[in-house]
């Protein structure tokens, strides 16, 4: 790639250390721990599903069953004694789940021969690992069948009815207009249920409930419409919140294509607690990575409570530390979508000028990332039409920085989640940029010593300054003192910490052992 | 009987979108006035989303109304005079040969004072328009596009004197209704000569629907998206039309 | 009585601009459709200026259409918390100090599943809002922003511990209505204690009227363009108007 | 000013020579010969204004009296019997105006006292041309006094109710809310009228009569804004047509700061007779030239009819043309408005590039002159939230090329002359957007094969390669032979050709000869 900013290679290089500094604590934080929803991932991964009378998750009554019944039990992982039940009452999976909703004690069965478990255990893995590659292997051929018929960027459109049928009639409707993904919004405040809702469901607010049957009837639907248009078109849906690993899981399970997932998203929006969070996000994004599926990471956030000109180096800094993290859990540069946004007061002098260049340097910095660029939001307002213009303007800097995925733009974006027609005018009026300026990314320059160039160089600065600081506190602490987002969480504090596990020594997780095999994680 | 209303993002929410002027300063009271003139058109709903000052004595607003009116779409009945049995130009062509046996005379401008001819050049001219010839480029059809500003006098003689068997009216300013007028005139001026059932009067232009050239007493009326063959096909079977009554 | 229509051009022409979807397929007959609905409405011109498919069985439409109805500006009351009567920050202290003679104690949130902080951070954190300083910035008052997902329950809780004068609801999320379910629970369990009188409760949120709050039981309630002077404002001189009953 | 197009001097050069060659035998023509419309125009300048009772304006009394009188008497030019019937009467001009219009016969007065007669004229050329001049110092001062407070490039917008009150009413608003320039359309077919209505008028169609009345309103209701808002606000009329002179010369009188006035407009666009034409914008533009007015040239007018992307060149020939025929009537750099547009299909790839390349091309060929930079209308449909996006890259493309006078376009162009609302939009939207990215023509740099640079230079080829042939054909003939906006004129076609009048040896007429002296402009 040619560079148009000139941005000095080792300045980059002492960044990306620096983001490895950050991390390395936190990722041996993580490997001595486990969480609830991990080991429900893991028990999802295995085959356990299904939900009793009241709704409750068979994964939910597993694991809340374990954890009753003492710290020292789940220490050893949840998935040693749903498989013992299995083999102690020698049912398939199936009928264990259906027994567990129906009220079975999966601590019933004495803890039976450990070779016996680990047989039982590896028919799952190989049975589900098998499932899970299918899907990949199915992804790239449906994508090597129809290569070069999606937008470049990806046109990424959302859905949020509420219902998945009508979810459904939309993201079809979109698809035909042209969307290359679909994203299907989750309800208010999903992220914080420490369970996921099981079936298909008809009643969310601003967003439809991620179950693992709306994950499949979305997929169908879109595998329709995708053979009549000739497009593969990639689903995707929400990781970050209480359940990142089981909706990882269920993600892989059912052919999802991408999967906001960010490594402090749950902490500083969602007040989830922080060692939760980051060792959530880390087995989260194993099952992305062995499943291959694009994680995006959530930059636009800090700039929606934070000013998009004055704290860019935040953005990039958390796209280091995004990146490094992502590492960490076997991602390669091309799933790791990382976020940015086009989110400045459209009244700034030069505006254009400043995204332009977060936008390029973002692409320079990461050039092999599926880059995720959000559109305006924060100052969107009801005039429709300057939103219109606004998002114009987003949809010419996506193409001239030729961005990975582009998040299209609602006109009414102040005012409703999208109407249909809103959607309809999204798709066109980036199509009507991207083709008109198709050429414009290998055709322009900019001047050494211009804005552009020295906004860029200025943020890459910032933003170094700033992980040295929290390089020197230390991440935790970081958190803690509010240096991210302007927000500040207490290392004890915020929703979650309960379900934060210790890995005992006998610690048993081959679907864990499996992933870190297969990704080259082993250290 | 099918029930259609507007649609947002859930059947029959009734969500409809509405921008306007009114000669009011900007302010709460002028989003007031502007919600409950939403209201008056039979909204049940209606949020002032936007306001903005145009003058002191402007203002602009941005509304979303949720109606609660529906109309009952099987009764509808599209009125524009549409492509579903519109020739290729070879069949038109074919056609006349075997029903009309002599050259079809078209004589067609844009009348009055106005002047924007890229219209009837559209339908006339050779080269015709989004890849669909014009009548000029019809073998079996003598076309006179006499262009822009054409007196209806003059028009009337040229269709005589080459003894037309359709005349093509087209009329793109619209402002004060000054293409009513003037396609009035037009009609008067042939009936007056006792010469309105001599010729189809084919009228078209941007605004010109086949409901409002009917109503000011055209054979028919074609707006935006006409081509050369819808023209053509109307014209050579309403001539065969005309010779069977 | 002074009448008022919208303005396109020319007073009173009535011109208004709308835009909708049908879930009906694009064409003719869907033009048609829309049209006679926009008719519906109570307009007496309507032209379909534009068209286009959305799926095989949604269509969009852009619509003109000339307004009969107009309104009496005169007896149009503007409903909105408005800003005339706002001090200034140093003002409302002084306000405070003399008309009070203690702290004013303000509790605000943002209330069941709404993690919309932003709007009422505007309000009441001490760096404020487009150079309108936030409540925590007034030295003559007490501000308690409990942030995000607040349950209802919990707010009230607080509120009385504090011994609050004031309690501040944010809503902005209105999807299904959401907002009104919310801050009617709010209200009920406020009166199910017998709270409802020890508290002035000012509602607010981008999609929030004052005539919606009042209407759900609040004091009053604040839109797009609220300041932290606005609400003190308010606040401080319903504390004397309460004591003075 | 630093190229980015590195268009060869030398061919740039060579262009201009091919207009000089083309336009050399015109303006041979043009010296030999007058108008009734120049005569007219004279006429005004000296005085001559109102109607009679059947609205037949003064000037046309005078000079249809004086046609009907026989050839000879008008070959000497009007002002001759004019300041003759003065003299001869001993009234003052308004007392002959008013004869004129009670049917004064402009013959009965003998030819009196050459001497007289030349001493008379000289008087009311002073007078008039102080008059002129006054307006120029008030401009000139009125700009300096509020430098810096227009936008860059001047934002122009039309009004267009037919009634100069309404127009008033909503050239303050549009004034208010941030344009630079108002222009006034005129009437439909106001083009083809061989005479200028007198006095205020409220019943235009499209557009409101151009009368020197109307003028004078606007220009006060302009000034009064102006003060306001601490802007000099231009304003504009359209010159060409049948009466070019004429409206030159009012304009000049009520100090209009723009006007429209194209060599050849008349002759494609309005089939005017060619020599007619020739002869009425060469004086129309010394006046235009005397009094500091812009022109604005019409090549906008060629790509409405003809395709913008293939017949880019007929554009760029015409500017070279106009510009030379502006030189030969004396107008400067700075006061050449040449005119271009915004109006490729909006389907074709790369377009936005192509448009860019034409803008800076037209920069660059004329560094100093105010580019008249016209909006998208023929692709404009009823779909106006695709027109507003297509306005918001043309807004773009102008800032981006530094253009001088930049026409607002509508969203509403495909669908009704512009509401109140609409032109509201169209400064809002450009506000935003060229502020956005202020320095972004300094900023950015074209690739040097890229696919602007290549383009420009095969534009500036075509144009040479067409000049060529027309330089070979001869002006007269390549009209007749429709090289020009694909449509072909009769050389004694068109109208107006009757109103042409062969200058006797004996032409008087020292409104001209100040003009020449003046300008510059004796061989
Ligand atoms: C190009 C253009 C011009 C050119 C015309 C060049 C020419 N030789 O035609 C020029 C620059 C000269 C011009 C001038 C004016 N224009 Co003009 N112009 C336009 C423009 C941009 C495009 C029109 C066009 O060419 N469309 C493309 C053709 C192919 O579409 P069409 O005309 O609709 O034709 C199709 C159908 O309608 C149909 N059809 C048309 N005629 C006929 C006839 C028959 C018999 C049939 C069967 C079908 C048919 O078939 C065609 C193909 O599908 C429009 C805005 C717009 N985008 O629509 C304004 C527009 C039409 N102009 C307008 C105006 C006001 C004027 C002026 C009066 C302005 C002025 N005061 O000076 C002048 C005066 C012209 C005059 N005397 O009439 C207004 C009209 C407003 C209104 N509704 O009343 C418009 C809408 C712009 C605006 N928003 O203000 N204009
Ligand atoms: C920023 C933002 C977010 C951020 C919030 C970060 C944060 N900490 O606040 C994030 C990314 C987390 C977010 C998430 C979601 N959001 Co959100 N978000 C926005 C956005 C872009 C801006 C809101 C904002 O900050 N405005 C700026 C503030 C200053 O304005 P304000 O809130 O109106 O406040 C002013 C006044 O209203 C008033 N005011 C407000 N509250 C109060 C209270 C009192 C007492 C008083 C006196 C005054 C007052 O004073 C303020 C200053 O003038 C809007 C779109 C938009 N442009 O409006 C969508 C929007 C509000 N979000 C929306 C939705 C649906 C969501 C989600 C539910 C989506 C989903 N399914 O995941 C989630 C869930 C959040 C949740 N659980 O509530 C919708 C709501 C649609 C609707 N009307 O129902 C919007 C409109 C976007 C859209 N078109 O879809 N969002
Ligand atoms: C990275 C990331 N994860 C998740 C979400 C959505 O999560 P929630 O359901 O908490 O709104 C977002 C929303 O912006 C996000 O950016
Ligand atoms: C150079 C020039 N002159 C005059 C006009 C307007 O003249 P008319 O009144 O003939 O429409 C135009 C309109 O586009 C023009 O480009």
């Amino acid at each position: 790639m040619r560079t148009k900013l000139h941005l000095p290679k080792d300045r980059v290089d002492y960044a990306r250390q620096l983001a490895r500094k950050i991390s390395a604590p936190v990722a041996d934080f993580i490997d001595g721990h486990s969480s609830v929803t991990v080991e429900r991932a893991t028990l999802r991964l295995a085959g356990a599903d299904g939900a009793n009378a009241d709704g409750v998750p068979v994964p939910n009554l597993v694991v809340d069953r374990l954890k009753a019944a003492g710290s020292e039990i789940l220490e050893e992982g949840a998935l040693l004694r749903y498989v013992n039940a299995l083999v102690k009452e020698g049912v398939s999976v199936e009928q264990l789940n259906q027994k567990i909703a129906s009220g079975f004690d999966i601590m019933t069965p004495a803890l039976g021969d450990r070779g016996a478990i680990q047989r039982k255990t590896e028919e799952l893995v190989n049975r589900s690992t098998a499932r899970v590659k299918d899907n990949r292997a199915h992804r790239d051929r449906k994508q090597e069948e129809f290569r070069d018929r999606n937008s470049k960027p990806l046109l990424y459109l959302i859905v949020a009815t509420g219902n998945i049928y009508e979810d459904v009639k939309q993201a079809k409707a979109a698809a035909m207009q042209g969307a290359d993904v679909i994203a299907v919004i989750r309800t208010t405040a999903q992220s914080l249920l420490d369970y996921v809702p099981f079936g298909a469901t008809t009643e969310g607010f601003g967003g439809t409930y991620a179950t693992q049957e709306n994950f499949r009837i979305m997929r169908a639907a879109l595998d329709e419409v995708g053979e009549q248009q000739k497009r593969y078109i990639l689903l995707t849906n929400y990781a970050s919140g209480l359940c990142m690993p089981e909706i990882a899981a269920m993600g892989a399970l059912e052919r999802l294509d991408m999967m906001l997932n960010d490594s402090m998203y749950g902490i500083l929006f969602r007040d989830i607690n922080m060692y939760r969070t980051f060792v959530d996000q880390k087995f989260s994004r194993m099952i992305n990575a062995y499943a291959g599926i694009i994680i995006n990471t959530g930059e636009d956030n800090y700039l929606t409570t934070s000013d998009a000109f004055e704290k860019a180096y935040t953005v990039l800094a958390s796209q280091f530390l995004n990146e490094e993290f992502g590492f960490r859990a076997g991602l390669p540069p091309k799933l790791l979508g990382l976020g940015h946004a086009f989110e400045m007061d459209p009244s700034i002098k030069n505006g254009f000028l400043y995204e332009l260049s977060q936008a390029q340097m973002a692409r320079e910095i990461f050039p092999e990332h599926p880059l995720k660029y959000m559109p305006p939001t924060k100052f969107m307002s009801g005039d429709i039409f300057k939103g219109l213009a606004m998002n114009t303007l987003f949809n010419f800097v996506s193409k001239a920085t030729n961005q990975g995925i582009h998040l299209l733009g609602m006109l009414t974006e102040a005012v409703h989640t999208p109407f249909m027609m809103d959607r309809y005018l999204a798709v066109d009026n980036a199509k009507y940029v991207m083709n008109s300026m198709e050429g414009f990314y290998d055709d322009i320059e900019f001047r050494k010593d211009g804005i552009v160039v020295q906004r860029a160089h200025d943020v890459l600065n910032q933003a170094i300054s700033f992980m040295e600081q929290v390089a020197g506190v230390g991440m935790f602490d970081s958190i803690e003192r509010g240096l991210f987002a302007e927000v500040k969480r207490p290392k004890d504090g915020g929703k979650g910490l309960e379900g934060l596990i210790k890995k005992g020594p006998a610690y048993f997780n081959p679907f864990e052992a499996h992933f870190i095999r297969e990704l080259g994680l082993g250290k | 009987m099918r029930v259609v209303k507007p649609y947002g993002d859930t059947m029959d929410d009734g969500k409809v979108q509405l921008s306007f002027t009114l000669p009011v300063p900007d302010g709460a009271k002028g989003r007031e006035a502007a919600r409950k003139l939403v209201l008056s058109w039979g909204f049940k709903d209606c949020e002032v989303v936007h306001s903005s000052p145009l003058s002191d004595e402007f203002s602009f607003y941005v509304a979303y109304g949720k109606s609660e009116s529906s109309i009952d779409y099987d009764s509808v009945v599209a009125d524009e005079a549409d492509s579903d049995g519109t020739m290729s130009m070879d069949e038109v062509n074919e056609f006349i040969r075997q029903n009309i046996g002599r050259k079809v005379v078209v004589v067609g401008a844009c009348t009055g004072f106005d002047a924007h001819t890229v219209g009837i050049d559209a339908i006339m001219n050779m080269k015709g328009y989004n890849h669909h010839f014009g009548l000029e480029r019809y073998p079996e059809m003598e076309a006179y596009n006499l262009g822009a500003q054409v007196p209806n006098e003059k028009l009337i003689e040229y269709a005589v004197k080459v003894n037309a068997d359709a005349i093509l009216v087209s009329q793109v300013v619209t402002q004060k209704d000054t293409h009513i007028h003037n396609m009035t005139e037009f009609i008067e001026l042939l009936e007056a000569k006792g010469l309105r059932q001599k010729f189809i009067c084919v009228a078209g232009g941007p605004r010109i629907g086949n409901k409002l050239a009917v109503e000011l007493g055209y054979d028919v009326g074609f707006g935006r998206g006409a081509y050369a063959d819808d023209v053509a096909s109307y014209v050579v079977n309403k001539i065969v039309e005309k010779k069977q009554r």
